[in-house]
């Protein structure tokens, strides 16, 4: 009995470093990012360790709930953002289960979003939370690519779709579109992204106007995660375990992505909302035409 | 007391008997990390609300919202 | 070729074709009352693609699927007759800004309209007849104790209806059908046990006839003793 | 029994025989399901928030009045709804899920129809009149794949090549048209605006994880 539970103490505090490992990796690449886009803007920007600062400085701030907040949504969304990127952290990273449940957890993102700015009761919130649900436009090519990705491996379980790779090279080169879609997820999900229009300053800070204090320090550390998680996710599906096996060589590739969307994000201005959404819906036709043909073909 | 200490003393009570759950009572790893992030973030605010410090301001309690 | 799958292609071209023809009616059309009927024609197109397979089981589909949709059109419709009733409104009172935090200051009440009169619908007058009736001749059908339970509570549900309806009857008429029911019960009780029960182990060579006055008399016994709660008018 | 399932939506944990409907768990749809009916008990638990609106060219803020009658249809609506989403997931018929979408674009419109705001109202119907719509392919795609294979049973046709591509398509068509997503939702999101938090946040909830899940369907049906 004493064993099961000292087993059960050692699994918890495994899962717990894990998260804090996958935050710290986050937080160190968001501002990394930052300082990417100051220096090319020719600003010295910011000290690399800026983010994780924010997020301890805001974590020992009172918060006030507003008279308008629907309560306790308001609270349990910010909780609700670490417990989705935790969750995908250690079903996609730890266990490597199904893409689809993933996909899925990606997409209870968007409802962190829009639970975020309308639970408040403030304009401004609202009107990021209706942009979160317009930019839901991003997510359907990636249902798409599930589909061209389960055509090819014949799987959509992450270990299989790493043993695949490991047999046949990198899915990449096979799979151009669907990697592409994935790469623009990567992108609208970057602070200051192109396709950033929930975040638009704007509307003064898009959903997390009114969450300020301790619940921006939850939101800020489930982006850290939320980064961590799909770097590694992007790497793993279509770079594959050359990269994926080796930690060390897995940091490197997160640094290498997130300095290719730190130029993109840098050297582009922000979409207007409409745009942002006929670009991505654009995309989605791109690839879902790919997978017609991809799936009849055979 | 204030709705928002009261709220950071439930989600850490919430956290602590997810905890003691999850020890206790799972023979599961699986279970045993999901359980991990579902109970994390309770204990993270609950613990931030505690160390939070006293108001300075003079009404204590709620305001309108920031934007306004 | 049995005649099922002879029209089955036939049949589905006709669904798309009506599908199909009455989308570009409602593109064309600028009323919304006029949207909605196409709407549900489409629906109907629906239900010939389902029909078109011919089966046990697409008969079993045919029914829920027919229901959704006559609660689809029953939603939309709400929506727009509430949508027009708003609009009026709306045309009539000039728009008045409401002031910030007005709720917090405001005294009075929202208006809730609770004096609606129920008792004007017609089913609520004739359904707990009816139901109690098929109760209590399904229970006489079944006989035993299993029938008496049935049609017991097809007393029970006539009786608490009345009650409901506010149909009651005076204290001094419940006495007495109390007094009336529970007597009749104790007849039957007797028949049951005395007549029924006895004779089955008395004349074991008529055990048909006991049999059936047993059943008889047990179930109008059940069904009378438990009738009685209904009419305690709860 | 060798399922693709297992390697589509994980571990495969067993079915419940429920007559024709079989509702089967794998570790996709066990978490949809939690997930649902936790947001539910959520939203069942949370006080609605009180709306501020900013005017155009003008100043001052408005603030939207929620009655109390228009709260209590709301909530039940959220409720139904939640709970339509929850067994969506679980479902292995597909018929069974086409009926729940209806049920949850029924639910969607009712948790706007309260609403004393015209734009609103106007979203709302349309919306309606695209779920409406988009019954013919939804049903009609599940009665195809019925007179080609004979079953609806997801379990069923995971299990061996049908050659289905045409019906998925009309299915997944049928099922964007009534989560009313890209190409449709400039209809829904105007439902957003509704004051009301919780109930609201519903309606994209239940579109969301309905989108997964028909994606892990029409992944298993080939």
């Amino acid at each position: 009995m004493d064993i099961i539970i000292l087993n059960n103490i050692y699994h918890v505090i495994d899962a717990i470093s894990y998260g804090l490992y996958a935050f710290l990796v986050g937080g160190l690449l968001l501002g990394f990012h930052r300082k990417i886009i100051a220096r090319i803007q020719g600003r010295p920007g910011p000290p690399i360790i800026q983010y994780l600062i924010h997020t301890f400085k805001y974590y020992l701030k009172e918060i006030s709930i507003p008279i308008t907040a629907g309560n306790p949504l308001y609270i349990f969304m910010a909780l609700m953002g670490i417990m989705v990127w935790l969750t995908a952290l250690y079903l996609g990273v730890v266990f490597k289960t199904s893409l689809l449940i993933l996909i899925g957890l990606y997409v209870l993102q968007k409802i962190v979003e829009h639970g975020c700015g309308l639970s408040s009761g403030s304009p401004y919130g609202k009107l990021g939370g209706v942009r979160s649900v317009f930019s839901a436009a991003a997510e359907v090519p990636l249902f798409a690519a599930v589909g061209i990705i389960y055509i090819l491996t014949q799987s959509l379980i992450i270990k299989d779709i790493i043993s695949y790779q490991l047999l046949n090279g990198p899915i990449i080169f096979k799979l151009p579109f669907a990697a592409f879609a994935f790469f623009i997820l990567l992108i609208s999900k970057a602070p200051n992204s192109p396709f950033g229009i929930v975040k638009d300053k704007s509307i003064v800070s898009g959903y997390i106007t009114e969450h300020f204090g301790i619940l921006e320090s939850l939101i800020l550390i489930s982006d850290a995660i939320a980064w961590f998680v799909l770097l590694w996710l992007f790497i793993a599906v279509f770079i594959g375990p050359i990269v994926i096996l080796n930690p060390l060589l897995t940091l490197i590739g997160m640094v290498i992505l997130t300095f290719i969307i730190s130029i993109i994000c840098a050297l582009t201005p922000l979409l207007t909302p409409n745009h942002s959404v006929m670009l991505q819906i654009l995309i989605t036709a791109l690839v879902i035409i790919d997978l017609l043909h991809k799936s009849a073909t055979i | 007391m204030t709705p928002e200490k009261k709220s950071g003393i439930i989600s850490l009570i919430i956290g602590i008997i997810g905890f003691a759950c999850i020890i206790f009572y799972s023979n599961n790893v699986l279970l045993i990390y999901l359980g991990t992030a579902l109970f994390t973030p309770f204990m993270i605010y609950g613990i931030g609300m505690m160390v939070n410090p006293k108001t300075k301001r003079s009404e204590e309690g709620r305001i309108p919202f920031r934007g306004w | 070729m049995d005649i099922v799958s002879y029209m089955f292609g036939k049949s589905i071209f006709v669904g798309m074709i009506v599908g199909i023809l009455s989308l570009y009616a409602i593109s064309r059309q600028k009323s919304d009352l006029h949207t909605l009927l196409l709407t549900d024609l489409v629906e109907c197109a629906m239900l010939v693609i389902i029909a078109a397979v011919g089966t046990d089981l697409a008969e079993a589909l045919i029914l829920p699927g027919l229901v959704v949709g006559l609660a689809e059109v029953l939603a939309v419709s709400e929506i727009l007759i509430y949508r027009n009733e708003v609009r009026k409104n709306n045309l009539m009172s000039d728009n008045k800004k409401l002031r910030l935090f007005e709720e917090f200051l405001a005294k009075e009440e929202p208006y809730v309209n609770t004096d609606v009169n129920f008792n004007k619908m017609e089913v609520i007058y004739s359904a707990p007849k009816f139901i109690g009736f098929i109760l209590v001749l399904y229970g006489a059908f079944l006989t035993g104790f299993t029938g008496g339970a049935v049609m017991a509570s097809g007393l029970l549900f006539y009786l608490l209806s009345q009650g409901a309806i506010g149909n009651g009857v005076s204290f001094n008429d419940i006495k007495h059908s109390w007094e009336a029911i529970s007597g009749f019960s104790g007849i039957m009780w007797a028949f049951w046990i005395l007549l029924g029960f006895a004779g089955f182990f008395l004349f074991p060579e008529h055990y048909l006839f006991f049999l059936v006055i047993t059943g008889c008399a047990l179930a109008l016994k059940v069904g009378s003793k438990l009738g009685l709660i209904g009419s305690l008018r709860i | 029994m060798s399922l693709n399932i297992d390697s589509i939506a994980g571990v495969f944990y067993g079915y419940i025989p429920f007559g024709d409907i079989v509702f089967y768990f794998t570790e996709f749809s066990l978490i949809g399901f939690i997930i649902a009916l936790f947001f539910t008990l959520v939203v069942y638990l949370t006080k609605p928030e009180k709306q501020l609106e900013f005017q155009i060219g003008d100043f001052g803020d408005k603030l939207n009045y929620v009655s109390l009658e228009e709260l209590k249809i709301r909530r039940l609506m959220a409720i139904v709804c939640g709970i339509c989403t929850a067994f969506a997931m679980l479902t292995g018929d597909l018929f069974d899920y086409a009926l729940f979408l209806a049920v949850i674009g029924i639910a969607n419109m009712g948790i706007v129809s309260a609403v004393k705001k015209e734009g609103v109202l106007s979203a709302a119907f349309y919306y309606g009149i695209i779920a409406m719509i988009s019954t013919l392919p939804l049903f009609g795609a599940s009665a195809l794949i019925l007179a080609k294979t004979g079953t609806l049973s997801i379990l069923e046709l995971a299990k061996n090549s049908h050659d289905l591509l045409f019906q998925k398509i009309i299915y997944a068509v049928g099922m964007v048209g009534e989560t009313g997503i890209a190409p449709f939702y400039a209809a829904k999101a105007e439902m957003f605006r509704a004051p009301g938090a919780p109930y609201i946040l519903m309606i994209h909830l239940s579109s969301l994880l309905i989108i997964v899940r028909t994606v892990e369907i029409m992944l298993n049906v080939h």
